[in-house]
């Protein structure tokens, strides 16, 4: 009767659900094959994960895995930077202090309320068409030796778009921010008043009371949504085909153009997204359960 | 201001924009990018003397990366229209389009459409690929009919196949290619066409004269050579290349 | 109210003690809300005070203002001699002068007992790691947990528990503990393990100013009982006369109230 | 709230107005001078992108835009693209919330309940959805779905994708708010005589509600924004005919601009009215 | 500990008073952990008993099993004839004739007192609202609140939530009631004036079934007194025994601890 105070057993609601499942399966399958005018040919695939180079004489991978290597190239780089973007804002969030509150509710209201493709043709034309080529890298990069060229072509993809790597890079992070900000104001606000206090009272200061007793408990917090958030970003790292950066699902869509396998590419890719996004999730669990073993 | 021609050539290197577009660009089975257009910029950049890099890029962005200069020219099939011209400027023509049509027979009895007329109706739906000469053609011909839009030919055709629209319009051969393709779903409606001759062309920033001179000039050169028409007739004539992408 | 500033300077010549504590004519309010009024205070190095009174008298504030976890907006605290305003670095001496012991533990979670112990004295103090531990360790044997130093708090009882907090602030070695209600978030069984070492503490000579309204351990261990209500010090006294002869009618109900059942 | 017992009544001796002692505050510690600071920086921002425009050496055609929204023709007002858009993305937002709703509150008593079946398919829904990106989710639901189950309507399979999307974020929220409740409010029900239907509904619910509104209208929000992603299946909506309009006329950055600014009113203006609806729900609690 | 069983209903033929409450051989596990080990308990009509023992021992447990917030997983609890099993009305029915009184008082923060106090009537009795506030308003007097009535619960002190919280299951019209811990979360100042309601209620003739640490009022109400450890009913007695000459090392160890303070 009271909720929780059960193991979850089998009863009528099974049935129903179980019935209703089945049902749903069984009409569709049924009419996948007397509706939909498709003759599926996934014959195709592999050879665009991995491909026999006759040159070189070994298997070379091809765009789907280049695909997904360069999405999560940008999801790792942009994780990281929309958490340290998102940590600072979100501890201005819950400064004392006008000033910090104002500028981090601002960004997060206008980032969490435009559209994802005006911003980013806002950041990539021009905010970030003015700042990246005063960093100069185009030339830089073409005076680099071979080797520190495969370094930062290991890190952030051809050299030829690494502007566009970096803008794509940093509007992600910064429309990750926007939210990873909200989870840790909430992840510090969670923090019981008391833990500061305590921390006061034993002489820390602010900055060691943020950083040895508030940030680890918030952090315990925010593990789960960050994950959450994570995979968003991953899946929203689409967005950067728009400024020529060949990511997964931009692939595969000339892929799907180009062979004219429309749902056997998206299903697959979708397929690929799933994968990482559901391993990412499962590797969250395990980190939140390592760090909640201690806290109640 | 200096021409995008002084700097192709001070950086040695001819940056095209371009997106996937069959037979204009496409991927092979390793990846690479072959078509038609393909071919034409290799050529454009060997008579300049300078290398070519292509910049895969998604529809949406292509013409504001062109405004941005982050291509020097954008050679994708892209067809002269008015509107489009008042915002950048467009080459002669290298290619020319026509339309064709195919429709999906069941649909078309269920609903009784015969001739040109008939088709010419608000409970009509034609399907095309966003931003290509077929809108136009679909607006003129048949100026009740619903039309919506898809990014790509293969969803346009697929909604056709699946019984959600009537036809789909698109530049040919594709629409002959499909009928052979599916010659139990699909039929070319009311034996006219192809319609709507247009033009592709070359799309650069505006405000450089030279740059347009250059193209323009190189366009009639190598059509006056016959090159641009055998490049023409080796993508769309027949479909050979069809073991390169399958 | 300077009744009680003058009694106070008298009792307090009489045990011929040296101020620790300084309060004169504290006023403080929560916006419109005046918490504590005209409070008069002084503290002598060794005593022990109680306060107590009926909920939201202004208990808490008055010993939150002494270590500055609250400000004041009137009037003067002095703590060994420091005065305490804004001025941050003084509020950092003031700090590693006064323990503090709350009602809810307020020990932090993710740290083992033994990290919860050596934080502040390497963070704040410098101690090394070796010297934080040896410290820690001394005062877990003192408050009679020096096997659970490797546990989290949650592992523990609420007693082992306010016992840790206690160790916590005594390895800042303060000069004056406070203690906010210590017992009265623990179960009945688990109060008198908390009161032993507080009252183990007091003999040793600490300075301490204690709310509680355990009457048994106010009797035992205070020097001076402090009856506050409505943000006044209403009666101030030694325990004998305190529980004997209050003078105050609201007190005298208080004391009622509380010592009944 | 807890002044009735403390403040009333009694005066005592030192109980006059709050200090007049207390210290000015420094002009750069003020309220306002944060603001200007803000403004300011505000204004830079403005600034650079401002700039940032003008080194494009583009030339804005803003005059183009208008016929966008209305054409006057022969007296008669004809709504453009970017109207009509508009009208068809607040529909599928409308209807797209009542969808999303129901969605999640059935997942979320689906996966409160005791049953297996239960539980279990909500949990298959939710990381299905979760894992995979929403173009996928689009493409499967128009061109495989859409046939299968004989909706002829593209604006319709769009509304129902987004609702299972959304759907399954609101469930979350909801089962957290249904969480967020306390147990002894469960128990007390059950004491008091009231069954699990009843205390859902008048003792869990009307506490869990006022909390899960604000994250409710982020989805509401993303609702709005990611309707976006009809187009890719031809779906009228706002971007839909800008990208249409783009197509033809080649005015992206002036195009974007706009729609960008709309979404931004709609989005915006929706956040405040559930704060002001959610301020009222507080009120009278 | 069928020894229990004997004593008890030995103990309860003499009182001559017919059992509303029969408990016999009750085991409950929470997954491997034994919360409830052979538990025999009979309480008459219009008994007192009072339930105490350490933290943990399963005295919330055992009177949430009599209401059937937990369910038992062996042995017979019936409540006024009726057993105890999953069958809902059945439940409904118990529910209906048992009141309980939670340590958190579990007031409906979104609810007026008198709608609180209404609720219940209205929705599970089908009482119309008329007669549901003259009920209502009936005990709220009972409990010397009738003019907080159109009040917030977070608008009362913690005493009066309490006492709201009896009234609201007074409105059941119940046949016994249950506490546990009733004054355990609240001021010290405050715990007199449920304790009184507590008492007057006792006087009156209803069924308590009370767990508490408030010997004083143990003392005066009790009937029978129970000492738990460890799932297991250690002692049963009249209070005079009980607190005069306790049996057991474990139950004469929790009264040391209890009562020292
Ligand atoms: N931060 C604050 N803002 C506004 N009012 C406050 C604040 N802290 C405390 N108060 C109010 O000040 C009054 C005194 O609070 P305080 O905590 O000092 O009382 P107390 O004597 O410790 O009571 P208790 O025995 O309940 O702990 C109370 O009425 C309380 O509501
Ligand atoms: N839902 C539950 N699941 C698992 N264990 C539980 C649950 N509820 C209680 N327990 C455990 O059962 C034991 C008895 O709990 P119970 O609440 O009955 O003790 P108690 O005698 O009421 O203690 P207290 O005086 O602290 O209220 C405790 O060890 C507790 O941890
Ligand atoms: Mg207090
Ligand atoms: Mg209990």
């Amino acid at each position: 009767m009271v909720r929780g105070s059960k193991k979850p057993r089998f009863g009528i609601l099974d049935v129903i659900v179980l019935a209703a499942a089945i049902a749903a399966v069984a009409y569709v399958t049924y009419r996948v094959d007397s509706v939909l005018v498709y003759t599926w040919d996934w014959s195709a695939i592999p050879g665009y994960l991995f491909r026999y180079d006759e040159d070189l004489g070994h298997w070379v991978p091809n765009l789907l895995i280049k695909g997904l290597i360069t999405t999560i190239r940008i999801s790792i780089w942009a994780l990281i930077v929309a958490s340290i973007m998102g940590t600072i804002l979100g501890v201005m969030r819950t400064s004392q202090r006008l000033l910090p509150r104002l500028i981090g509710w601002a960004y997060v209201e206008f980032i969490r309320n435009i559209p994802p493709v005006p911003f980013l043709f806002l950041f990539y034309f021009f905010i970030s068409s003015q700042i990246i080529p005063l960093l100069n890298i185009g030339s830089a990069l073409d005076q680099a030796s071979p080797a520190t060229l495969g370094v930062v072509e290991f890190l952030f993809g051809p050299a030829n778009l690494i502007e566009n790597f970096l803008s794509g890079l940093i509007s992600l992070s910064m429309m990750s921010a926007a939210y990873i900000a909200e989870i840790v104001r909430a992840g510090i606000l969670a923090v019981p008043k008391g833990q500061y206090e305590a921390g006061s009272s034993i002489g820390l200061s602010k900055l060691a009371i943020m950083r040895y007793i508030v940030l680890p408990q918030a952090i315990q917090r925010v593990v789960p949504p960050i994950a959450g958030q994570f995979i968003t970003l991953i899946k929203d790292s689409s967005l950067v085909a728009l400024i020529s950066i060949q990511e997964l699902s931009f692939l595969a869509m000339e892929i799907a153009i180009s062979e004219q396998r429309f749902f056997e590419v998206w299903l697959f890719t979708g397929l690929m997204y799933f994968t990482i996004c559901y391993a990412c999730a499962l590797a969250f669990g395990r980190l939140e359960k390592r760090m909640g073993r201690h806290l109640r | 201001a200096q021409s995008v021609i002084e700097d192709i050539q001070a950086r040695g290197k001819l940056v095209v924009g371009l997106s996937t577009f069959v037979p204009w660009a496409m991927r092979d089975k390793k990846g690479d990018l072959i078509g038609f257009e393909v071919d034409v910029a290799r050529q454009l950049a060997e008579d300049m003397g300078v290398d070519v890099e292509f910049v895969p890029t998604a529809f949406d962005g292509i013409i504001p990366a062109l405004l941005a200069k982050k291509f020097d020219v954008i050679i994708t099939g892209m067809v002269q229209k008015p509107q489009r011209n008042l915002t950048v400027n467009f080459s002669h023509p290298y290619a020319y389009l026509t339309v064709g049509m195919a429709a999906n027979k069941a649909l078309a009895e269920k609903d009784g459409l015969e001739t040109m007329e008939d088709w010419n109706s608000s409970d009509v739906t034609l399907t095309i690929k966003r931003g290509t000469a077929p809108g136009e053609t679909a607006a003129r011909l048949f100026p009740k009919a619903k039309v919506r839009q898809f990014d790509d030919d293969a969803q346009a055709l697929q909604d056709v196949l699946n019984g959600n629209a009537h036809a789909f319009l698109t530049s040919e051969p594709k629409p002959a290619y499909y009928v052979i393709d599916n010659p139990d779903v699909l039929y070319h409606p009311f034996g006219v066409g192809p319609f709507d001759p247009s033009a592709s062309a070359f799309a650069v920033r505006k405000g450089d004269p030279d740059a347009l001179n250059f193209f323009n000039n190189w366009i009639q050169y190598r059509n006056l050579d016959g090159w641009l028409k055998s490049a023409h007739a080796k993508w769309f004539q027949n479909r050979d290349w069809k073991d390169q992408v399958e | 109210m300077t009744d009680h500033g003058q009694e106070n300077a008298q009792r307090f010549a009489d045990a011929g003690r040296p101020a620790i504590i300084r309060i004169e004519a504290v006023n403080k309010w929560f916006d419109d809300f005046h918490v504590l009024k005209d409070i008069d205070l002084t503290v002598g190095a060794g005593e022990k005070v109680v306060v107590c009174g009926p909920s939201g008298s202004g208990k808490s504030t008055l010993i939150r203002c002494i270590n500055r976890l609250e400000s004041h907006e009137q009037g003067l605290i002095e703590v060994d001699g420091i005065e305490l305003t804004d001025d941050n670095k003084r509020i950092s001496e003031i700090r590693s002068e006064v323990g503090m012991v709350f009602q809810q533990f307020n020990l932090f979670p993710h740290l083992t007992v033994l990290e919860n112990c050596t934080l502040g004295p390497i963070r704040a103090r410098g101690l090394s790691k070796t010297d934080a531990r040896a410290l820690a360790m001394e005062f877990l044997e003192k408050v009679r947990i020096p096997e659970q130093a490797d546990k989290y708090p949650s592992q523990l009882s609420g007693g082992q528990q306010q016992r840790v907090a206690i160790a916590r602030s005594l390895c800042m070695r303060p000069k004056i503990m406070l203690f906010d209600e210590p017992t009265s978030a623990l179960d009945p069984e688990m109060i008198n393990e908390v009161l032993d070492v507080m009252t183990e503490l007091a003999e040793s000579g600490m300075t301490m100013l204690c709310v509680t309204h355990e009457m048994g351990f106010a009797r035992r261990v205070a020097d001076t009982m402090v009856f506050m209500d409505h943000g006044e010090i209403v009666e101030m006294a030694s325990p004998e006369t305190f529980f004997s002869t209050p003078k105050s009618d609201r007190c005298k109900d208080f004391l009622e109230k509380i010592l009944h059942h | 709230m807890s002044d009735s017992a403390t403040n009333s009544g009694h005066p005592g001796p030192g109980a006059t107005a709050p200090p007049t002692t207390k210290p000015a505050q420094l002009w750069w510690k003020s309220t306002w001078f944060d603001i200007v600071q803000f403004v300011a920086l505000g204004g830079l921002l403005v600034w650079l992108t401002g700039r940032g425009m003008a080194a494009m050496d583009y030339r804005w055609q803003w005059y183009r835009l208008p016929r966008a929204f209305y054409r006057v023709i022969d007296g008669e007002l004809i709504w453009g693209p970017l109207i009509d858009g508009l009208l068809v993305t607040l529909e599928i937002a409308a209807w797209g919330m009542v969808l999303t709703l129901v969605i999640g509150l059935v997942t979320a008593v689906l996966r409160l309940s005791d049953s297996i079946a239960g539980r279990i398919l909500a949990k298959v829904y939710l990381e299905t959805i979760r894992n995979t990106p929403l173009l996928v989710q689009v493409s499967i639901f128009y061109f495989v779905l859409q046939p299968i189950l004989g909706i002829n309507n593209p604006l319709w399979t769009g509304i129902l994708c987004l609702a299972f999307f959304e759907g399954s974020f609101a469930s979350e929220i909801i089962r957290a708010g249904i969480n967020s409740v306390s147990r002894g409010q469960w128990e007390a029900s059950a004491t008091v005589g009231l069954n699990r239907l009843q205390a859902y509904r008048y003792v869990v619910l009307p506490q869990a509600v006022p909390l899960m509104l604000p994250p409710l209208t982020g989805i509401l929000v993303n609702l709005i924004k990611h309707s976006a992603i009809l187009s890719f299946v031809a779906v009228f909506e706002l971007t839909t005919e800008a990208r249409n309009l783009i197509a033809d006329t080649f005015l992206s950055f002036e195009v974007w601009f706009v729609v960008g600014g709309m979404y931004l009113v709609m989005t915006i203006s929706l956040s405040s009215l559930v704060a002001l609806l959610e301020r009222r729900i507080r009120a009278r609690g």
